[in-house]
C-alpha cells in the first residue's frame, strides 16, 4: 500500500500553504514587537513541512487535533487565512468568536478539533475521535499532531495503547522538534527516538525528515490509507525544529547558536522550493509567494480592522450555571 | 409497575437507550463480559456486542478525554469509572476539555457523553474506595451532575442524561444497588435540574442527595416521634441546583439542615449552604446546617467508618439545634 | 527593608530554604536552566547544581506523586505545577495519596512537600492557562494551601511552608509577580494558618485572597468615597481558615462579601459564606455576597476576559447591595 | 554483576515465607465464607514466588511499594503475620490500627510503604522514593511490584521515562498474572510480554518464571545490585497465574478452567518444594510447613480476639480540618 508521493500540483499546493503559515508567523512576530498580540504566540517557523505536510491528503472529514503551536496544521487543514488570524486577534470574526485565542483554534466545519494548550491532550482526543469513527462505519480518519514534550505525558502511553489494540483509524504524528518548552530532548526523554516506542504497541513506526514535505507527506499518506482500510495506527516521528523559540515570551539563552544555523540552513520552505524549482518556472514560484504574502497582508488588515466580541452570557445557562 | 433493584433499574435504562439508538456505545473497566463489577451492565455485552459494550484497558484518564471527543465526533458514549474515587484521574478531560469546548468554540461542538460512576463509604472499601467527591465535578461549568436516591430516579435520570445534548456526571451509591423500589413502566424519564419533594413537613428542610436522602428519612421518622415534622428535598440534581424547589422548601420551614456524604470543607453542602444564604436569609429563622463527613480519609476498620459517616444521628442532632 | 517584586521574594525564599536545608530540593518543567517560565527559580540551579534543581520531562501526574514519597522518604521536596489549570493532572496524587497516609498509616509517616502553581486570568493566556481552581485543593484533608498576595507574603509564606510538616499548596498568581513591594531583611516568617487584617472599616467586611485583595482595596477607596468604610480581610491561608480573623471582623462590620477569583459554584466563595453561616448568622445584617467569575470558562480576547474576571466594579456593587 | 542463586537457608526462608502467605490467604478466604472479614480480599495464592522471592535480598532499609494484591509483599518484607492479619481485620493491633485495611497496609520501620488500591500508584512512588534515595546519597533502593493491569496506566509510562533518565535505583516489578481484573491481558494489552516497552526506556529488561522464586530471586538481586550500584532501573516481567480470582468478591466465570489447571500443576510452592526437597530432608520441610501454619492460626486466633480500634479526631487537626 505504498504511495507515490505527492502530484507537483499537490506540491505546489503544499509549498504555498507553507509560505502562507511563515508569513503568518513572521507577521505575528511582528505584531507582537509591537504590543499588538495577546498573550504568548508559539510560531512554528521551521515545522511547515511536518504540519502542512502531514495534512495535505486528509479530507475535510477527516478529523486532526492540534497543540499550542498548531497554525500549521489550522492552514494545512483548510482553515481560511483571515478568520484564522481574526481569531489569533480575539476578533468577533475568528472560528471561535474570539473565545478561543491562537492555541485553541477550532473549525468543526474543517474537521479541525482543535488546537490545545494541555500538552498531549490532543493525543487521547484523537483516539476518542477514531472510536467514534470506528463504531459509524465512516472510512475517515483521526490524526494528532503532537510534541516530543507530549510524548512523554501519561495519555500518550494511554492512548497507544488503546488505539493499537482496537486497531483504531489513528495517525500519531510526532514533531520531534528537539525541545520541550526550553528544555532539551535529551533532559526530557530517555530515549532520542520516540519512534521506538511504537513495538510496546506493536504499532508500525517511521521517523522522517521533517523539514521535507515530500517525505512528511508520503509517510502521513501511507499511515493514512492503513488506517482507513482498518490496519490500525502508525506512529510517524517526524524530525524538526523550531526556529524562533518556544514563544513571543521566551527570552531565550538555552540553545545553541551552532544548531540553529545547522537547521536554518535546512528550511522546509528551502528544501521545498529547491524541488519545485527543478519542476517548474521560477516565475510561478515567485509568483506564488507573492500571492501567499498578499493572502497574509490582506487576512491580517481584514482581522486588524474587524470588530472584538461583545461578552453574553452563554445562552445553554443551565450547563453553564449551577444555580437556576 | 415493576420492583427492580437500582443496579437493574440503571441496567433497563442503559438497554432501551441503546436499543433506541445506535449512537449509544458503553465502555470502561469490567463492564463487558463481566457485566460490570456492581452488575450494571450485565447481559449488554451479549446483547449489543463487544463493539458497543467495551473493557478497557485501566486508563481513566484517557478514556474520559475519550468519551469527551468520541461524542463530539457523534457517538453518545457511556464510560464507566469504576470508583468515585478515580474521578481525579478523569479532571484534566472534565475542566480543560469537556468543560470548555461548547462555549469557547463558539457552540462549533456538542458534548454528549454520561459517565456513570459510584462513591461512597459503607462498605468497608477503605480511604481509596469510598468517598463521596460531589463538589469536585459540580464546580465544573458546562456540566451537569446527577446523584439518583431510588430505582425509579436511577432509570429516570439515566435515560434523560443519555438524550442530553451535553455532558452528565451520573453519581451512583455502591450501597444502593441492591435497593428494590418501583419503576416506571413505560419509558418514562426524569428530567434533569429538578429536586423531587420526598416528605412534607412544616418545622425543618432537610436537603440530601443519593444515600442521605434515605437517612435524612429516617432521621425525619425519628424527629416526627419528638414532634418536629421534618421536610425531606431529595436533590437528585447536583448542578444545576433546583433553585425552585428549595427556596419553596424553606419559605414554608424557615430552618434548613443540608446533608452531604461528602467532606464539609469547600464540599457540596457549602454551595447549598450558600445559596440559601444569598436567596433565603431573610426567611431563615436560623443558621443552614451541615451535615457532612468529617474532613478525614474514610478509614477501613467499621466502628471507625460508622463514626465518620454521616447518619441520621448526625441529621437528628443537627435539626435538633437548628430549629431549637 | 527591601523592596522586591513578588517572583523576587519567591526566589529569595528558596535560595535561603535551600541553603538552611539540604534536604529540599526543586522540580518541575523548565524551572533549571531557563529560571522557570516566571523566572521565580533563575539562578539556583547554578548555586545549587542540576541534581537540587531539576528539570523534568511533562508528567505532572507521576511529579506530584513522586514529590509526595519523595517526602516520606526524608527528602523535602517543591515542585512548580506551571499553570494552576494542570492541578487536576495532580489529584490523583493529593486526594487519594498526600491526603490518607498520614490518618491512614496511624502517623507512621510525614510529607513535608510543597506544590508550587500558579493560576488566574487578565493575561490573555485562555481558557487552559488562567484558572482559578482554589475550591479543588482547598477541599482535599490532610492539605494545607495559601495564597499569598503580596511580596512579603510570598516570602514568609514560602518559607513556612517549606519547614511545615505535612504538604502545603502554594499558590501564587500570574498577574502578581511584578509587584515590587516590601520584603523583611531578615530571615522572618509567615506563620500558616493566619489571615491579615489589611485595611480597617466599619461597614462591611471584604473577604479575599491573592490577587482579588488588591481589587478589593481599589474598591474600598471607591466605596470611602461613597461614605462606606469597608474593612479588607486578606484571607492568605485558604486552608485551614482563620476563623478568629474572620469572625472578628464580622462581629465588627455585620456585613460581608467574600471575593475569589474561582468558579462560584462549589467555589472557595461558598466555603466563606457557608462558614459565616455556621458562625456568624446572628452577626450578620445582611446575607453575605459573593463575588467570583461567572460559571464559565475564561475567554481569551480582551473584552470577553476584562468581562468574566471579578474587580472593583463587582465589587463595588456588591458591597452596595449588601449595606443597602 | 551476575548473582548466584540463593543460599539454601535463604531457599528455605522464602518457602516458609510463602507457606505462611498461602495459609494466610487460605483463612481470609475460610473466614470470608463465614462473613468474618469486611469488603473484597485481594488473595494472591499462586503468585506468593514473585513477593516473597523479589523481596527476600532487600534490606530493611530498601523501600517497596505494593498493590491491592499485597500479602506476599508485605510477608516478603518482614512484616509480622499477626499485625498483617489484625490490620486486615481492622484491629487496634494492626500495622495502622485498622484504618488502612488490607489494602492499604504499610509498615515504614519495615520499609513497606504500602500497598495501595489505585492502580498504578505504587509506580510513581517507588520512582519518587528512589530519587530522594539518590539524593540523600543512601545506597538503599526502591521496588514496586505491580500487576500486568497498571502497566497500561500513564503513571507507568511517565515514572519509567523520569526513573531511566535519571538513573533511579528502583526496580519495576511487574507481576503478569494474565488478568487485570476479570479482563484478560489481551484485551487489556496491546503486546503480549509487557517488557517489550523498556526498551523505549533504554531500560534493561527480563521475563522470567513468576512462579519458579529461585528464578524471580536472581532476576531481583541482578536488579537490585545495578539499582544500588548505580546503574538504574531494571523492569522485571514475572509470568504468573492467580488462582483464587480477582477477591472474594469475584462470582468467576470468565477464567478458562484448562488455564487454571495448568497453572495450579505449577503452583509455586510445589516448584519451590521439589527443589529444596533434593537439598534437605522433606521431615524438615513437613516441619517448616507445620510452623508456618502454626505461625498463621496463632496470628488469626490472637488477631481475631484484639480490640478494634476506637474513634478519635486526628490530632493532626490544622491538616485535616479546614476550620481552625
Ligand atoms: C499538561 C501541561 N504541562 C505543561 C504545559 C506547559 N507547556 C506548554 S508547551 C510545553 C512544551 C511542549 O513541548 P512539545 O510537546 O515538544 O511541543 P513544542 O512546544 O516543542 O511544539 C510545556 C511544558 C502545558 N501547557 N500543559
Ligand atoms: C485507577 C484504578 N482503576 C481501576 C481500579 C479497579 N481495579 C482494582 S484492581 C484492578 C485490576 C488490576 O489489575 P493488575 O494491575 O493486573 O493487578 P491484579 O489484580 O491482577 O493483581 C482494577 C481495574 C483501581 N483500583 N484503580
Ligand atoms: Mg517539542
Ligand atoms: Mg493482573
Amino acid at each position: 500500500m505504498m504511495t507515490n508521493g505527492p502530484s507537483v500540483d499537490e506540491q505546489i499546493e503544499i509549498y504555498r500553504k507553507m509560505v502562507v503559515v511563515r508569513r503568518m508567523e513572521e507577521a505575528l512576530g511582528a505584531l507582537h514587537k509591537q504590543g499588538g498580540t495577546r498573550g504568548p504566540i508559539h510560531r512554528c517557523d521551521g515545522q511547515e513541512a511536518v504540519g502542512v505536510g502531514a495534512t495535505a491528503m486528509l479530507r475535510s472529514s477527516d478529523q486532526v487535533t492540534s497543540t499550542h503551536r498548531g497554525h500549521a496544521h489550522y492552514i494545512g487543514k483548510g482553515l481560511d487565512v483571515h478568520r484564522v488570524v481574526a481569531e489569533i486577534l480575539g476578533k468577533e470574526t475568528g472560528y471561535c468568536r474570539g473565545r478561543a485565542g491562537h492555541m485553541l483554534v477550532a473549525s468543526a466545519a474543517d474537521g479541525l478539533v482543535g488546537g490545545n494548550a494541555i500538552v498531549g491532550a490532543g493525543i487521547p482526543a484523537a483516539t476518542g475521535i477514531a472510536l467514534s469513527l470506528q463504531l459509524q462505519g465512516r472510512d475517515d480518519v483521526a490524526m494528532c499532531l503532537f510534541g516530543d514534550g507530549a510524548a512523554q505525558t501519561g495519555i500518550c502511553h494511554e492512548s497507544m495503547n488503546i488505539a493499537a489494540l482496537w486497531k483504531l483509524p489513528v495517525i500519531f504524528l510526532l514533531e520531534h522538534n528537539q525541545y520541550g518548552l526550553t528544555v532539551h530532548h535529551a533532559a526530557q526523554s530517555s530515549v532520542a527516538d520516540l519512534s521506538v516506542r511504537a513495538a510496546g504497541y506493536a504499532m508500525p513506526a517511521e521517523i522522517v525528515d521533517g523539514n521535507d514535505s515530500v517525505a512528511v507527506y508520503i509517510a502521513a499518506a501511507n499511515a493514512v490509507e492503513r488506517a482507513r482500510s482498518g490496519g490500525g495506527p502508525t506512529l510517524i516521528e517526524a524530525k524538526t525544529y523550531r526556529l524562533e523559540g518556544f514563544s513571543t515570551s521566551d527570552m531565550g539563552g538555552y540553545q545553541d547558536e551552532a544548531e540553529i544555523a545547522l537547521w536554518r540552513a535546512r528550511d522546509p520552505l528551502t528544501v521545498a522550493r529547491a524541488r519545485l524549482a527543478g519542476e517548474i518556472d521560477t516565475e510561478v514560484l515567485d509568483g506564488l509567494e507573492a500571492d501567499a504574502a498578499q493572502v497574509v497582508d490582506d487576512a491580517f488588515a481584514a482581522a486588524l480592522a474587524d470588530p472584538p466580541p461583545e461578552f453574553e452570557l452563554h445562552p445553554a445557562s443551565a450547563a453553564y450555571s449551577g444555580g437556576a | 409497575m415493576a420492583k427492580l433493584r437500582y443496579a437493574e433499574a440503571l441496567n433497563r435504562a442503559l438497554r432501551e437507550e441503546m436499543q433506541r439508538d445506535p449512537l449509544v456505545f458503553l465502555f470502561g473497566e469490567d463492564i463487558g463480559s463481566y457485566g460490570g463489577v456492581f452488575k450494571v451492565t450485565r447481559g449488554l455485552m451479549d446483547e449489543f456486542g463487544a463493539a458497543r459494550v467495551r473493557d478497557t484497558p485501566i486508563s481513566e484518564q484517557t478514556l474520559t478525554a475519550m468519551a469527551v471527543s468520541a461524542a463530539m465526533a457523534g457517538s453518545r458514549p457511556v464510560l464507566e469509572i469504576m470508583y468515585a474515587d478515580f474521578m481525579p484521574l478523569t479532571l484534566d478531560a472534565l475542566i480543560n476539555q469537556a468543560s470548555i469546548y461548547e462555549y469557547i468554540w463558539a457552540d462549533q461542538v456538542r458534548m454528549p457523553f454520561v459517565l456513570r460512576t459510584q462513591g461512597g463509604g459503607g462498605a468497608g472499601a477503605g480511604a481509596q474506595h469510598s468517598k463521596s467527591l460531589d463538589s469536585l465535578v459540580a464546580h465544573i461549568p458546562g456540566l451537569k451532575a446527577v446523584a439518583p436516591a431510588t430505582p425509579w430516579d436511577a432509570y429516570g435520570l439515566l435515560k434523560s442524561a443519555i438524550r442530553d445534548p451535553g455532558p452528565v456526571i451520573f453519581l451512583e451509591h455502591k450501597l444502593l444497588y441492591n435497593m428494590r423500589d418501583e419503576v416506571p413502566d413505560g419509558e418514562e424519564t426524569v428530567p434533569l435540574g429538578r429536586a423531587r419533594l420526598v416528605r412534607e413537613g412544616t418545622d425543618v428542610s432537610i436537603i440530601a442527595s443519593s444515600r442521605m436522602v434515605h437517612e435524612s428519612l429516617l432521621a425525619a421518622d425519628r424527629l416526627a416521634g419528638e414532634g418536629i415534622a421534618a421536610e425531606v428535598v431529595d436533590l437528585r440534581s447536583l448542578r444545576p441546583l433546583d433553585l425552585d424547589t428549595l427556596l419553596g422548601s424553606v419559605a414554608r420551614t424557615h430552618h434548613a439542615v443540608v446533608v452531604n456524604e461528602g467532606w464539609r470543607f469547600c464540599g457540596y453542602a457549602a454551595e447549598v449552604s450558600a445559596t440559601l444564604m444569598d436567596h433565603a436569609f431573610d426567611d431563615l429563622d436560623a443558621p443552614v446546617a451541615r451535615v457532612t463527613m468529617p474532613d478525614l480519609p474514610i478509614p477501613y476498620s467499621e466502628p471507625l467508618e460508622r463514626a465518620v459517616l454521616p447518619g441520621p444521628d448526625e441529621i437528628v442532632a443537627a435539626v435538633r439545634r437548628t430549629v431549637a
